[in-house]
């Protein structure tokens, strides 16, 4: 079976990983958001679980939220309610968008089966106060998981789990830049699985496959890669779904700013002997999250991903009441438009309505 | 003593006629643009197949939303109170009521002593349930009063996931364009407002022995998928479309004496 | 956009007309200033107005210029304009018609009196992320300075650590080094005296509420939304405990002589949510069932719902931080249902009114925390419904009526028996 | 050259047969459920009213909601693109065009050739817009052809609608009805909400040079007049606004016979 078969296998039932993992004994911590640092967990010796969510529409969470909160967080807290995150040991959330703060007070509340943690991360980026302040939750979250997992997390260990995720992000991006050629060696629904299926697995075993899979693809060819460059942003898209359909549409799927690809991969650790200071600086030195200010960061980040990538064309796929994307499209949509045709599109992350989409993108790749 | 009770609803209106604890007659029509007309014509009607005239009744409750309208001088009651009264008056033991109308949709808990505890009226979003399951008819060619039993003929469990009724209408335009069969396009509709209604119980925690009431309730494929998604026992009293009036019929009887 | 069925708020005290001639009166200031040249800042959330006190910056508040353009019915011809720069309905109608109105080309001579273009924005997290987004488009719009201020959330309860409160004293200097460098002269004794002055609005206003827990309730929630102003545009000025002072007197005198807003109040309601700006007289409504709207949170949601012994004068920046971060309007605390919860035993209530504004990302989260606290601790009801309090095009007379006539009257059913 | 455009609505299917680009037949039949069987039917009907058969026809282009369902179709393009390069047709100096579907409405800026150069569609809460049209004729049981006129003869006041949600007008025309508003002012209240949703899309797009509109909408002289108040500019119909999506296919259909036929040289 090639890598990329294993890829989406390890995509559609990550519970293989989990009871792997959990085989003998070990504990496995979800978390959400970008500010959480998974080096801190794996570091203590546990596997940090990225939890994505699941193409159904909702079942229960709409009881507890009303409607109008973005259907992705209403969709994890659903999964918890049902106790389809049973296996975590702890779920630690982040100061993002008002739906994941307010998915910490209900999930305190109702889910008794996993506790629930909240990292404080300041949303104010290259900002000294904001360092220290961020360096002090981070050494109360470091004494949390080194109680939970009972290992003690020495500067040893936690420079060998920097070394190890920056291995991971380096390979990805790697993998990433392939999609520079007019040719792309590997689609972008192919890459979303890939960079996703990388997140689940633990990094040991996620960094020889992909070494494997960038070795397979150096120089392969995908089919129809003759129509326009699309780079996608927006809101998180856990399901490749959306992105086939961009390409089906006759679209190449070039680039993609999202949760669960470039973001994820696209800085490393700067070296630094201190270990936690290479996490606070990681992570507050650059703004990926729509949520964090300066936005002018992310415009810069955008228009360095046009000219790398060679883009014809930016879709935002924004879920319905997803704040910070829904501001930011609007925001960036005229200064974008003067490089690049922009179009905004509102999805549901439980993908009905894909009738109406299909037209829109369609419409959108005939004019480019 | 001799009490009526009319449901001035948006959509249709129904008149009840109660002789101490057994109804005499009922009537059920649409109510058009005009509910005072509509009104009048079924109290007549009611009034012809009861036998009396309108001096023999003592007392006249109304509710719904055209309840000011009502050309006769009235009790008025929300439908909240009324829907309880009347579910109360069938069913002394049941822990709450669900209420399908045609505009929307009320989920209704009451403690043992019958008192209201809680209530939730859909949201703008799900309302139309009614209106909804017409048209729906009309563009699958089918009609209202066959959907329910199609829908339970379907072979495959399809999604509908919209809550808004516009755009629900636009997924299963689609659905009929890609020829998917019909009863699992029912079958996906049913599920989607059926969902919409537990949503609602849920919202009040509402468990238990529960009376499904409302013109949308004689629907055999919805109150079975309510049955499928709910954990709790349904029962839909044998004239559901009528228990608002009747709750009406008692709240004037009560304030009579 | 004909308007409507609205109505006016009933309004009961005298000294809401006096509140209601100083807002006219700081606006007029702005705009004065604006002609002398003195930059006008916008700002909003719990940026702590102390701070432009005492740099004598004249300041427009996100979360009181829409509410003077709702109550005139304008909110909708507003929120279209933002719509049509591309901002979608499910962000929130307040920075829609602000923004809406920042960028329109004109606007009605009403307006006008209240509206000064900005110079500087400084924009805030609190309480909610997204607006210091949208205050980036008025900026970008005006090509203006944008300052944000980084406040962290509470994820503490109530015994915030030390480094967090220096965090956020070190973004509230960064404020005022910031608006130095725009030409402002920053006096540390002008801070302290705003912050005592903080203080003791405060305390009057913790006075005053203690009189509208009297039965029957002298003052609606009508008064309430208009009483609440000095506690978010005049906070840390004499004017505003010289208000608050007067409003005091008056409710003494009421309570006194047992006058309430109803004579035979029978019940006693609170509304959770932003109630209609545009339609105020909707919490009149219910006094026909002899029920009367005693408090509303939004009363408290816009500042003054802290214990006033925390403001130090003498530590003016820190006390300021404190107070930010327990505030109950900082999203991830459980200060919020605990203090809905206390409020609902100390003002005797019968029920709780929950209106949901569909493009509000805080509030709403709330609303079953709150439901669920209040029943299972004092055994009342909420109701929650589908209620935008500030666009105009969603409101729907006949269902909201319908919600509060079905809710009122299972109330006063439950009651009898 | 002989070239054919189908266009299956959601609520119509169309068929136009360009013939060195003059419209040879053209025919509208409300669509059925089965959607491909409509293409066939609007098709055939419209070969024999041209005296044609299937194989006279060189190039055939689908478009419309069930664009990807008509089988003998060569290709399919979607209906924005169709309508400016139909809309061009009638009137090469176009450069705004308003298409009003059943499910959506699309405001599509063009160039000179008819290439699509921007286009917004309403987001999904005021979905169904032309839908929203059919609703209303049901609710006051007016024909949709006589909304338009009435709309314009308002006995009091206009009775204001959410422009909002489709769902929510329905429901306030419902309370409107209760109250004994007159019909006409609640037709009024209709178009004006609808013009307001087009209005704000038509901004977004950018409001300037000629200004088509096309779809069935534009047989709504209600909706029209009041989009013209609002946007500032006189709006160019054609004959019939409906077949501009098929006619714009059918146009497709010729450039690619003529790029084939050119490469084969």
């Amino acid at each position: 079976m090639g890598t990329l078969e294993t890829m989406k296998d390890i995509f559609d039932n990550p519970n293989k990983i989990i009871e792997e993992w959990k085989k003998d004994g070990r504990k496995v911590v979800g978390h959400r958001c970008m500010y959480v640092p998974e080096e801190i967990i794996h570091a203590a010796g546990m596997l940090p679980y990225p939890t994505f969510g699941t193409p159904e529409p909702i079942k229960k969470a709409d009881s507890y939220f009303q409607p109008c909160a973005c259907e992705f967080v209403r969709n994890l807290f659903d999964l918890a309610l049902d106790k389809k995150f049973g296996f975590l040991d702890s779920m630690v959330l982040c100061n993002t968008c008002d739906a994941v703060r307010h998915l910490y007070n209900m999930w305190d509340t109702y889910v008794d089966s996993v506790p629930c943690y909240m990292v404080n991360n300041p949303q104010k980026m290259y900002d000294e106060s904001g360092f220290k302040f961020y360096r002090m939750e981070l050494e109360k979250f470091k004494k949390l998981m080194e109680d939970l997992s009972g290992n003690k997390i020495t500067d040893e260990s936690l420079k060998k789990s920097i070394e190890l995720y920056d291995e991971t992000r380096k390979l990805l991006k790697e993998l990433n830049d392939l999609r520079k050629r007019d040719i792309p060696a590997i689609s972008g629904s192919e890459f979303l699985v890939t960079s996703m299926a990388s997140m689940l697995m633990p990094k040991e075993k996620a960094n020889p496959l992909l070494r494997k899979l960038i070795d397979e693809v150096k120089n392969r060819e995908i089919k129809n890669a003759d129509g326009p460059r699309i780079l996608l942003t927006g809101s998180i898209i856990d399901n490749p779904t959306l992105i086939e359909l961009v390409e089906d549409m006759g679209g190449v799927v070039a680039v993609d700013d999202l949760c669960t690809s470039a973001k994820y991969f696209w800085y490393t650790t700067k070296p630094n002997n201190d270990p936690m200071d290479a996490i606070v600086r990681f992570n507050l030195e650059r703004t990926l999250c729509a949520c964090a200010h300066p936005s002018e960061d992310r415009y810069d980040y955008l228009q360095e991903l046009i000219r790398e990538f060679n883009v014809d064309g930016i879709i935002y796929f924004n879920i319905k009441y997803c704040h910070p994307f829904v501001y930011e499209s609007a925001i960036f949509r005229k200064k974008l438009e003067e490089e690049v045709p922009t179009l905004t599109l509102e999805v549901d992350h439980s993908l009905s309505g894909l009738g109406q989409l299909k037209t829109r993108v369609q419409a959108f790749i005939e004019m480019l | 003593m001799l009490t009526a009770g009319i449901d001035a609803g948006s959509l249709s209106t129904k008149v009840v006629i109660l002789n101490q604890d057994k109804i005499m007659a009922y009537e059920v029509l649409a109510t058009g643009i005009d509910i005072g007309a509509a009104t009048k014509r079924a109290m007549d009607n009611v009034l012809e197949k009861a036998g009396i005239s309108l001096q023999d009744v003592e007392s006249i409750g109304s509710t719904g939303v055209g309840k000011k309208k009502v050309p006769y001088k009235s009790v008025q009651g929300t439908e909240v109170v009324c829907d309880t009264k009347g579910a109360l008056y069938f069913y002394p033991k049941s822990n709450g009521v669900i209420d399908i109308g045609g505009e929307n949709c009320r989920a209704i808990k009451f403690d043992a002593e019958g008192n209201i505890v809680d209530f939730a009226l859909n949201d703008k979003c799900a309302s139309g349930t009614g209106i909804f399951l017409d048209a729906m008819a009309k563009a699958l060619r089918v009609k209202p009063e066959e959907m329910g039993e199609l829908s339970l003929q379907s072979t495959e469990d399809i999604e509908v996931t919209s809550m808004c009724s516009v755009f629900a209408e636009s997924e299963v335009v689609s659905m009929i364009h890609r020829k998917v069969p019909k009863n699992n396009i029912l079958r996906g509709i049913h599920k989607s407002i059926a969902s919409r209604v537990v949503g609602l119980a849920n919202r009040i925690l509402l468990e238990g022995n529960v009376i499904i009431i409302g013109g949308i309730a004689k629907n055999i494929g919805l109150v079975t998928t309510l049955n499928e998604l709910m954990n709790s026992e349904l029962t839909v009293p044998e004239k559901p479309e009528v228990v608002g009036a009747l709750g009406a019929a008692l709240l004037a009887r009560e304030r009579k004496e | 956009m004909t308007t409507k069925v609205t109505a006016p708020g009933k309004k009961s005290l005298q000294t809401s007309l006096e509140i209601g001639k100083a807002v006219k009166a700081y606006y007029a200031n702005i705009k004065e200033a604006k002609e002398k040249g003195v930059p006008v800042i916008w700002s909003y959330g719990l940026i702590p107005r102390e701070i432009f006190n005492a740099l004598d910056a004249p300041a427009i508040y996100l979360e009181h210029l829409p509410v003077v353009i709702g109550t005139k019915q304008l909110s909708g011809h507003y929120i279209q304009i933002a719509e049509e720069e591309g901002f979608s309905r499910d962000v929130c109608a307040f920075h829609r018609c602000f923004l809406g109105c920042a960028v329109a080309k004109e606007r009605e001579p009403y307006l006008e009196k209240f509206f000064a273009p900005p110079d500087i924005i400084v924009a805030t997290n609190l309480p909610c992320m997204s607006e210091s987004k949208s205050f980036l488009y008025v900026a970008d719009h005006y090509g203006i300075p944008y300052h944000f201020v980084d406040a962290p959330i509470n994820t503490w309860g109530s015994d915030i650590p030390d480094y967090a409160v220096e965090y956020y004293v070190d973004q509230l200097q960064g404020a005022i080094d910031f608006l130095v460098e725009h030409g402002f002269n920053y006096n540390r004794d002008k801070l302290k005296e705003s912050v005592c002055l903080s203080k003791r609005l405060v305390e009057l206003w913790n006075e005053i509420d203690g009189y509208r827990k009297a039965v029957p309730s002298p003052m609606s929630s009508v008064d309430g939304f208009t009483a609440c102003y000095p506690l978010v545009s005049l906070a840390g000025t004499q004017l505003g405990v010289t208000l608050y002072e007067n409003l005091l007197e008056e409710l003494k005198q009421k309570v006194a002589n047992k006058e309430g807003v109803l004579d035979n109040e029978k019940l006693r309601l609170m509304w959770f949510g932003v109630p209609p700006v545009y339609n105020m007289g909707l919490l009149n409504y219910v006094e026909k069932y002899d029920a009367v709207v005693v408090k509303s949170m939004v009363e408290y949601i816009v500042g003054g719902a802290y214990d006033p012994s925390i403001m130090d004068p003498e530590r003016p920046l820190e006390s300021l931080a404190y107070k930010s971060l327990v505030d109950i309007i900082n999203p991830t605390s459980e200060n919020m249902v605990d203090f809905v919860v206390k409020t609902v035993k100390e003002f005797k209530i019968d029920g709780l009114i929950g209106s949901v504004k569909r493009s509000c990302g805080l509030l709403p989260g709330y609303m079953r925390l709150i439901k669920d606290a209040v029943y299972q601790e004092v055994g009342i009801p909420t109701s929650i419904f589908d209620l935008d309090g500030m666009d105009i095009r969603e409101y729907d007379d006949v269902t909201s009526k319908a919600n509060l006539d079905s809710f009122v009257e299972s109330l006063l059913a439950s009651k009898r028996k | 050259m002989i070239t054919a455009g189908v266009d299956v609505g959601s609520l119509t299917g169309k068929t136009v047969i360009l013939k060195d680009n003059e419209i040879l037949a053209w025919n509208i039949i409300p669509t059925g459920p089965d959607s491909s069987e409509t293409a066939k039917e609007v098709f055939d009907m419209t070969l024999k009213q041209a005296g044609l058969t299937m194989e006279d026809i060189e190039y055939i282009v689908s478009t419309g909601y069930g664009r990807v369902v008509v089988p003998f179709s060569n290709k399919n393009i979607t209906e924005i693109t169709c309508h400016a390069k139909g809309a061009n047709w009638f009137f090469p100096s176009v450069r705004l065009i308003l298409d009003m579907g059943g499910q959506d409405c699309k405001g599509i800026r063009c160039d000179d050739t008819g290439k699509v150069t921007n286009f917004a569609m309403n987001d999904k809460c005021a979905a169904g817009a032309g839908r929203s049209m059919e609703i209303m004729s049901g609710l006051l049981d007016t024909p949709l052809a006589e909304m338009g006129g009435l709309s314009l003869d308002i006995k009091n006041r206009l009775a204001p609608l959410s422009s909002t949600c489709v769902v929510f007008a329905r429901t306030e025309v419902l309370g409107y009805l209760h109250e004994g508003t007159h019909k006409n002012d609640v037709l009024a209240g209709a178009c004006e909400a609808l013009a307001d949703r087009v209005y704000t899309l038509l901004k977004r797009v950018g409001i300037e040079g000629d200004f088509v509109i096309s779809g069935g909408i534009a047989k709504n002289i209600g909706v029209v007049k009041r989009i013209e108040q609002k946007v500032g500019l006189k709006a160019n119909i054609c004959f019939e606004p409906q077949i501009v999506g098929a006619l714009g296919a059918a146009v497709f259909g010729r450039g690619i016979l003529e790029k084939k036929t050119a490469k084969k040289k």
